[in-house]
């Protein structure tokens, strides 16, 4: 299939439909209406379920009851509109419920501002909702990568039967960029499904939930999540290497649009005869932890610089990958100020 | 159960009814009391013993959490079964209603804090039968709805209103845990008494930690006494491999 | 109740051969019994969803055998919405309390109403807070004693109890509304037709529909199930009528 | 070719995110890398609207670029606030039927576009838009004129009288910049 020129918003929203996505599920709110604009013309052309919810917490939990069919369900947001799915996601993950959510995110706390910012990175990957879980994060730096990441995400969520949240910020809504689907999508095949809801005919019933009252089952639920964890741990970590080499002396950490303002950044000063290499995180949940601490603790690193839009969060799990084997550094700006090369 | 000499010389509670009812405020020790009353009766008396949870207002600090134990004494213990017994649910089995009907031997009621949490007994009225039954007020003077006499005697009638019973008797049982004295123990027998007093309702017995009734001259103190065997514990507080909370 | 009506009709079988967890004189294990009559007469039990609350009901799929999904408090609207418009040709219901459905999933239930979402909705109405202890819920009669509003209902800091069959009648679009109690065998015996009748509608793809059923509380109330019985008839009734308040068809108002 | 950045600004309704789009769209054409951006938010509404596109041969980094080589003009403010951004040695466009002062940098090169005027003259003053994007293309030299002229006729060809003029519009601009630039001093 040829190129084309698609706003992010677009693009993923096009991706879920090369996906398979049977059901999108909104709530409208700056900056990734376009998505909503999108499906509401695409999916019903498709056959396909389009839905307005009448808020961020019916939606998510549309996303439940839509998810319990064993269809490929998702939906879009930004920030505040994320917090409000919490309790869903929660629930989702609680059930073991395959979705998509994407988080386009803007400024905070609270209402904050409306301008790129990469400022739920804690919200996203420490869990989010209340409970003990996890959600797998990706988070792409170009509109190829998230329409790529999008598609992959449904294939996670089925593998894994968890929920994927793919977050960008502004930016990757917003921008428009040459983009590719592939013609025909391929994935791996998946395990065959045996708790989805078709009703209780030949079989006996099932239930869709997360509440178990017996602690004993409970603490066994949450230990085999934790399992699933682990194993998304050993299998899922992806992540960018961008001239890195043995002249560095920094190496960057940074995700996202800011990777590719840090690329940029690399370029200039490789002019200016400073070598600085580039580790850009393309899963969030699992960290690449143990390639952060192979690449930072190469002799010819003397500092670690973490690069966000936001007040260092991810700078947290840096830190925890370089456990204190070198110095390290923060710059970053957020409120929807985008740092400059 | 081992008795030191000490103790032998305090005086015994002595309870003859079918259906001991063990009413009080939020954390006044209701359910501590109605376990240790159920040990002891188990201990000293030849009839059955059995007791209900029916604290369906808070569902932390139950006395289904002694069931494991309790049942080992040979009690019967009328609780809700696996899942549900963890349930933040208003679960009153039917047994309940029975029992107290007709129980053999002595069935001891634990019920939920305060007129809320007497209410359910309301919805059982009809199954009790006058003259066979107590219901005993758990008076622990450093809490806030029984610190003085008018305090108590207040909440005496918010409870009587919410459980269409009457109470027969008075349990002091105050107690400031793992900071309670010999002091405590004296000053709250003393407003228990004086309550007693005022409202016309004996004081049945005093109960006391085995820890704090060894410093207690057995003069001190004129009323029965039911020691105390702590059965509601704190994580912290339990030694390994003793009571088991399993349903 | 459930058990004395084992001696008039046989197990359905969208009902388990269990004890329920209820309460003595509660009316939640009847209600599962005429959803589980209406899905088995309908034939549809096999391709019937059912959503739980949270309330004293969590535990129904527990007791109505059929596929199940647990929503969070209130949302069980939201979980029916998603499956429903992904899977159209399976049967939906909620089975919500009035704190669950009319308190904190008031914007749920009114926007599923109004989408027209062709569900069914079973309301069970008893006036209180069941599951967490008997606190005042939004269909707490006046002057009614809960365990916060020790004094009663005072409907000039509180409001006056919502009549949920009624204001969702206000809509233009929700499809069978009807108001029904379970407090005498008169009354479960129409209370069963009504909800057949609405299920029917969903076999038929027809329309929203949601039944309130008057229900009683006993523990909660601090009533004996006779006078619980007598309770509801009382107080209940006089505030929440029983009777229709809208038909997907003109003729079929009675 | 090395990486090409230009910056559209102006107020709502002038097109500027058109005029953006069809320069991406034309470079997809002629296989290159390219970035869209727009400024969105509290600014699209009143105020200035812009936006930038990357042309590269290579992978873009940065889509956010604080000196861009081109920057079109189409008010006053947008004057004021970008002019000073140009990158030494870049191309200032201005929209001079709006803007009557010119810049005092003397450092780039700047061209001054009647571009409503023109517009009006051809039959409808909404394709400014399509001037300025003309004269861009003759000033810069880094799309083909018959790149852009292809992509005009695919993007904006449904309306075929609206289509003739922008097609007209966007010649008279191409030919006043090579006129006054010339074709060897192309930015």
């Amino acid at each position: 299939m040829a190129k084309i020129l698609m706003k992010g918003n677009e693009a993923i929203a096009e991706a879920a439909v090369k996906a398979g996505a049977q059901g999108y599920f909104c709530y409208p709110i700056t900056p990734q209406s376009e998505v909503a604009e999108y499906m509401s013309r695409r999916m019903p052309e498709l056959g396909r379920v389009f839905l307005q919810g009448e808020s961020e917490v019916a939606v998510g939990n549309m996303l439940f009851g839509a998810a319990s069919t064993g269809l490929r369900v998702f939906t879009t947001s930004s920030s505040p509109g994320i917090s409000l799915m919490q309790e869903a996601i929660s629930y989702m993950a609680g059930a073991q419920l395959p979705a998509v959510i994407v988080n386009i995110m803007r400024g905070g706390p609270g209402l904050g501002g409306i301008l790129p910012a990469q400022s739920d990175y804690f919200q996203a990957v420490k869990g989010g909702g209340h409970g003990d879980y996890r959600l797998l994060v990706l988070a792409p730096s170009t509109v190829q990568e998230a329409v790529d990441l999008m598609m992959l995400s449904f294939h996670l969520a089925d593998k894994y039967r968890n929920p994927v949240m793919m977050i960008g910020d502004g930016m990757i809504g917003q921008m428009m960029e040459a983009v590719e689907f592939p013609d025909e999508y391929k994935e791996d095949p998946l395990p065959p499904k045996d708790w989805d809801l078709t009703g209780a005919k030949g079989r006996s019933p099932r239930v869709v939930k997360s509440l178990f009252l017996d602690p004993v089952k409970l603490e066994d639920n949450s230990w085999l999540l934790h399992e699933k964890y682990e194993r998304m741990k050993r299998e899922e970590v992806r992540y960018e290497l961008y001239k890195v080499s043995a002249k560095n002396k920094i190496l960057i950490i940074a995700y996202g649009t800011m990777a590719r303002i840090c690329q940029t950044a690399i370029d200039e000063l490789e002019q200016e005869g400073i070598s600085v290499g580039l580790f850009r995180p393309i899963s969030l949940f699992p960290f690449p932890e143990k390639e952060i601490k192979k690449e930072a603790s190469k002799k010819n690193i003397q500092t670690v610089l973490t690069v966000e839009m936001s007040t260092a969060q991810m700078m947290e799990d840096v830190e925890r990958a370089v456990l204190g084997a070198k110095p390290m550094a923060f710059f970053g700006h957020t409120g929807g100020i985008v740092p400059t090369p | 159960m081992l008795m030191t000499d000490a103790k032998r010389q305090f005086e015994v509670p002595s309870l003859s009814k079918r259906v001991l009812t063990i009413v009080g405020g939020y954390g006044s020790g209701k359910s501590e009391v109605s376990v240790n009353l159920a040990r002891f009766l188990a201990e000293t008396t030849n009839k059955p013993i059995a007791i209900a949870d029916l604290d369906i207002v808070n569902p932390y600090f139950r006395s289904r959490e002694a069931t494991t134990r309790l049942e080992k004494l040979g009690i019967e213990a009328i609780v809700p079964r696996g899942g549900q017994f963890y349930a933040d649910l208003p679960i009153i089995l039917p047994e309940i209603k029975s029992a107290i009907e007709g129980y053999e031997g002595t069935l001891i009621l634990d019920v939920g804090g305060d007129d809320a949490g007497a209410r359910v007994l309301s919805s059982l009225a009809d199954a009790f039968i006058p003259g066979e039954y107590e219901m005993l007020l758990v008076v622990n003077v450093n809490r806030p709805f029984t610190k003085d006499i008018p305090s108590s005697r207040q909440l005496i009638s918010r409870i009587e209103d919410s459980s269409r019973l009457t109470f027969t008797g008075l349990i002091s049982n105050s107690h400031m845990m793992e900071h309670t004295t010999t002091d405590t123990i004296l000053q709250g027998v003393q407003v228990a008494e004086e309550l007693s007093r005022a409202t016309n309702l004996p004081l049945v017995f005093v109960s006391v930690t085995q820890d704090i009734l060894e410093k207690i001259h057995p003069e001190q103190l004129q009323t029965p006494v039911l020691s105390l065997d702590r059965y509601l514990l704190k994580p912290w507080e339990r030694k390994t491999n003793s009571n088991s909370s399993t349903g | 109740m459930a058990n004395h009506s084992n001696t008039i009709f046989s197990r359905p079988e969208a009902l388990y051969d269990t004890v329920t967890h209820y309460c003595p004189g509660c009316t939640h294990g009847v209600i599962h019994r005429l959803v589980a009559e209406s899905l088995d007469e309908l034939g549809v039990r096999e391709r019937t969803v059912g959503v739980a609350p949270v309330g004293c009901s969590v535990l129904a799929y527990n007791y109505i055998n059929c596929d199940f999904m647990e929503a969070a408090h209130g949302r069980a609207p939201a979980l029916a919405t998603g499956f429903k418009r992904m899977r159209p040709d399976m049967i939906v219901f909620t089975y919500q309390g009035d704190g669950d459905l009319a308190s904190i999933g008031m914007g749920e239930i009114v926007h599923a109403a109004n989408r027209g979402e062709k569900i069914t909705v079973i309301f069970v109405n008893n006036a209180i807070y069941g599951m967490t202890g008997g606190q005042m819920a939004p269909t707490t009669l006046a002057n009614q004693i809960t365990t916060t509003s020790p004094n009663g209902r005072n409907v000039t800091d509180t409001g006056y109890p919502i009549r949920i069959a009624e204001l969702l009648a206000t809509l233009q679009t929700p499809g069978y509304i009807e108001r029904v109690a379970v407090h005498t065998p008169q009354h479960i015996i129409h209370a069963k037709k009504v909800i057949r009748r609405a299920f029917k509608y969903q076999v038929e793809n027809r329309c929203f529909s949601l039944i309130e059923v008057l229900s009683t509380c006993p523990t909660n109330w601090g009533y004996t199930p006779g006078e619980a019985i007598k309770w509801l008839e009382d107080n209940m009734r006089p505030y929440f009528p029983l009777g229709c308040f809208k038909t997907p068809d003109v003729k079929e108002v009675r | 070719m090395e990486q090409y950045e230009v910056m559209l600004a102006g107020f709502g309704g002038q097109g500027i995110m058109t005029a953006g789009q069809l320069i991406a769209y034309a470079g997809i054409k002629e296989d290159k890398q390219v970035a869209w951006i727009p400024s969105y938010g509290p600014e699209m509404r009143g105020g200035t609207a812009y936006c930038t596109v990357v042309l590269s041969d290579t992978r873009i980094g940065s889509p956010i670029v604080t000196n861009p080589r081109c920057i079109c003009v189409f008010n006053r403010p947008s004057f004021d606030k970008f002019g000073p951004k140009v990158k030494p040695g870049g191309l200032f466009i201005v929209n001079s039927s709006l803007i009557n002062v010119t810049s005092d940098r003397t450092d780039f090169i700047q061209l001054l576009v009647p571009a409503n005027e023109m517009a009006l003259k051809a039959g409808n003053g909404k394709a400014a838009n399509i001037v300025i994007l003309g004269a861009f293309i003759g000033a810069s030299g880094v799309l083909k004129y018959e790149t852009v002229r292809e992509t005009l006729i695919e993007k904006l060809g449904k309306k075929k009288e609206y289509l003739d003029l922008n097609l007209q519009v966007l010649e008279e601009g191409y030919n006043l910049a090579l006129e006054t630039i010339g074709q060897k001093d192309r930015v």
